[in-house]
């Protein structure tokens, strides 16, 4: 039964990616939100950041 | 009771003397039989297999314009808040309005099963009685949710976008077991054969009718 | 010892998103009492009556309604106020006897046919019983609404600018209406931003500005332009 | 605080990829493409349990209208959306090798893929209303509503398809794995719940500053 390492890779690589963007996310929407509190104007409250980027088709 | 009965009195007094949504529902199933026939070819053998199907998507079609308009009365008379203040137990209010979509959603679906014996020669012969439970069991889980999104999605801006989004795949479930048991339904299977879809229809619609009495004060809050 | 005010409002906040819209307010309203509130559009005159009506939560401060905490008891003010708003929740295409029913039995009144003509009669609306109200003037249909609230009976009255839109008899009608709701021992809080005839019925002026209640005044002697120089007065340097 | 959870995710991550690739033996039948389940399976179980918080958070919002409960609900709805699209990705992937195409309305595959769809239109309910207080409210009923909803899902998806075909061999019946699999899954499934209350707890936090911004 081939090992089909590249479709092992391509989950663990595109479930990493995935886990980092959304790790990402975080942390750039708590810098924007600190540096509007820093210039104490209140932040515009921004609409819902939707859904993140859980993307469907993996890497060929 | 009463008070949910004068809900359901009220909303069939207004739908006589405004007749909007039963004729526009009547239209809307006729276009939709002209739209399969068109979509989907004359041949009929072949299209045998997927009447189940059909039918039921024509149910739903037609049930998500219907339940779609279940609170446009109380918003173009300006009355949403009128329901809000006055006293008593809301889920009242919710029964009234379920127990007036089960109609509606009833007599839609009489309507379409005649235009579909009449055009797919949909051959019911003694299966009538089956298929009214599982029409039955299945149009009480439609409306029990179908009403509590209508209450939701009254008050929001998008909310023809948002109404079907939200109840097409919480009702993913019950189309499968309505589907699946009406096709056995139609092959002349007894009841007994399709019995675990019941079980899961009926469990259904207890459970979606009961979330929906429990939830609705929270909704109609507005 | 004094009666316990029928309104009772303390340090009321209403914010929405990032605007406030109410802040600190202070207002009581007696049994046998009619207050008057005074303020610009947006000033928070709806608002403040929707969280009485308990249509809209307070963000901070408390709100009594005849006894009832119109956050934590919501079903016990609503047993107690009538609400006669822009809406004044009709039905156009059912009459104004169907609206009455529907209206009495949602409320719980086991309503007999001689009650509703009575009521009818009551707001001069027995002539057109069976007409839809769909054909009705906007003071037919205020007139309906409060038909309502002669069945039910509340203690308390709030009303959104309740003269708007009215003719002279229909302004005399509702001004003999209120003053005998108010010798009923019942409370009207209603708003209004115009000067005239209607502030006749108030027992007292309240003018709000900047989220509060910046004053109030018993309306006394004071004519109509007294009100219009003192609101100018109060608006400008508080907004 | 979360810092520290931050860094024994990372470690418990770590520990998972090394029970995952190194210590479990290679599956006799399917190759090392099966070493995709240590990551399929435990982020669905993750994704379970996040809705299943989202069903406490919502009751107990409606109860007390707590503002801490409504955003646990929120945020714990959106790392179960991304747990469930990551299952569903990760499915399609382990599908391709096995049986040859991105996608087989297998049951699993299925019912995961309505959770998904369902909780995607919780999260678009949201975002499309903007009175804050109106939004918890209706959240916390569509969460109620979609949680009572995954058992009949599961129902009929099985009954839909294994009248056909036998549930796949995803299914994670630990019966019927040598041990040290088990070990595997259980060591990632405590990896990626970690990974989860550590993206909650940012995320409800990142919630409770925008509230207080908006003030």
């Amino acid at each position: 039964m081939p090992d089909n390492w590249g479709f092992v890779l391509a989950a663990y690589g595109l479930a990493a990616g995935v886990l980092l963007a959304y790790w990402r996310f975080l942390a750039r929407r708590e810098r924007d939100l600190r540096g509007a509190a820093e210039r104490n104007r209140i932040a515009p409250v921004s609409g819902h950041p939707g859904p993140e980027p859980a993307s469907r088709t993996p890497r060929a | 009771m009463r008070r949910a009965f004068i809900v359901v009195w009220k909303d069939l007094l207004v739908e006589r003397r405004s007749k909007e949504t039963l004729n526009a529902l009547f239209f809307f199933a006729l276009l939709l039989l002209f739209i399969f026939q068109f979509s989907l070819g004359p041949d009929r053998e072949r299209l045998a297999g997927t009447l189940p199907g059909l039918l039921w998507l024509a149910f739903i079609l037609s049930g998500l314009l219907g339940l779609g308009r279940t609170f446009v009365v109380e918003r173009e008379n300006d009355c949403w808040e009128g329901l809000l203040l006055s006293p008593g137990d809301k889920s009242a209010i919710y029964v009234g309005k379920l127990a007036g979509n089960l109609l509606l959603m009833l007599v839609v679906e009489a309507i379409l099963l005649v235009l579909f014996t009449f055009f797919f020669n949909l051959d019911l012969g003694g299966a009538l009685p089956a298929l009214a439970v599982v029409i039955g069991l299945g149009t009480v889980a439609f409306a029990a949710v179908g009403t509590l999104f209508a209450a939701m999605t009254a008050q929001v801006r998008a909310r023809e976008l948002l109404f079907p989004v939200l109840l097409l795949p919480v009702q993913a479930p019950v189309l499968l077991a309505t589907v699946k048991a009406t096709e056995a339904v139609l092959l002349g299977e007894p009841l007994g054969s399709v019995a675990h879809w019941l079980k899961l229809l009926a469990a259904a619609d207890v459970v979606y009718v009961a979330v929906g009495v429990l939830t609705f004060d929270f909704v109609l809050e507005g | 010892m004094i009666p316990e005010p029928l309104i009772r409002v303390t340090g009321l906040r209403k914010t929405f998103g990032n605007h406030r819209v109410l802040d600190g307010l202070e207002l009581e309203v007696r049994a046998g009492e009619a207050v008057a509130v005074l303020g610009a559009n947006g000033a928070g005159k709806t608002t403040l009556l929707k969280v009485l009506a308990t249509l809209v939560r307070p963000t901070r401060g408390t709100a009594i309604v005849a006894g009832h905490d119109c956050a934590k008891d919501a079903e016990g003010v609503r047993r107690e106020i009538g609400l006669v708003a822009h809406g004044s929740y009709v039905y156009e295409d059912l009459t104004a006897a169907e609206n009455l029913t529907f209206w009495a039995t949602l409320a719980g009144l086991r309503l007999s046919a001689a009650a509703r003509a009575g009521a009818l009669a009551t707001v001069e609306l027995d002539r057109a019983a069976d007409e839809r109200v769909r054909t009705f003037s906007a003071g037919m249909k205020r007139r309906l609404c409060l038909a309502r609230f002669v069945l039910a009976r509340p203690r308390v009255l709030l009303l959104d600018e309740p003269f708007a839109g009215l003719d002279q008899r229909a302004k005399k009608w509702l001004e003999e209406h209120l003053a005998s709701f108010k010798t009923g021992g019942g409370a009207i809080l209603m708003t209004t931003h115009s000067f005239g005839r209607e502030l006749a019925v108030a027992d007292r002026i309240a003018i709000l500005a900047g989220g509060a209640i910046a004053l109030d005044t018993a309306r006394g002697a004071l004519s109509a332009d007294d009100v219009q120089r003192l609101y100018a007065l109060h608006a400008e340097d508080v907004s | 605080m979360t810092r520290l959870v931050g860094g024994v995710t990372l470690a418990a991550l770590a520990a998972g990829l090394v029970m995952g690739f190194g210590i479990a033996p290679r599956e006799a039948t399917q190759g090392n493409v099966q070493r995709i389940m240590y990551l399929h399976v435990p982020s669905v179980w993750v994704a379970y349990l996040a809705f299943a918080v989202v069903l406490v958070a919502s009751i107990a919002y409606l109860i007390r209208r707590a503002e801490a409960a409504d955003r646990l609900a929120h945020a714990s709805a959106e790392v179960g959306v991304l747990f469930t699209g990551l299952t569903i990705a990760t499915g399609s992937i382990w599908g391709k090798p096995t049986w040859g195409t991105w996608w087989t309305w297998d049951a699993r595959l299925t019912s995961v893929a309505i959770l998904f769809v369902m909780y995607l239109g919780y999260l678009l309910l949201r975002g499309m209303i903007e009175d804050r207080e109106r939004g918890a409210r209706f959240a916390a009923v569509l969460g109620i509503v979609a949680a009572f909803n995954i058992p009949l899902v599961h129902f009929s998806v099985y009954w839909w398809r294994t009248l056909h075909q036998p549930p796949s061999l995803m299914k994670p019946g630990p019966g019927t794995m040598p041990g040290i699999i088990v070990t595997a899954l259980l060591v990632n499934f405590v990896a990626f719940s970690l990974l989860y209350v550590y993206f909650v707890a940012r995320r409800a936090r990142l919630l409770r500053r925008e509230a207080e911004a908006a003030g």
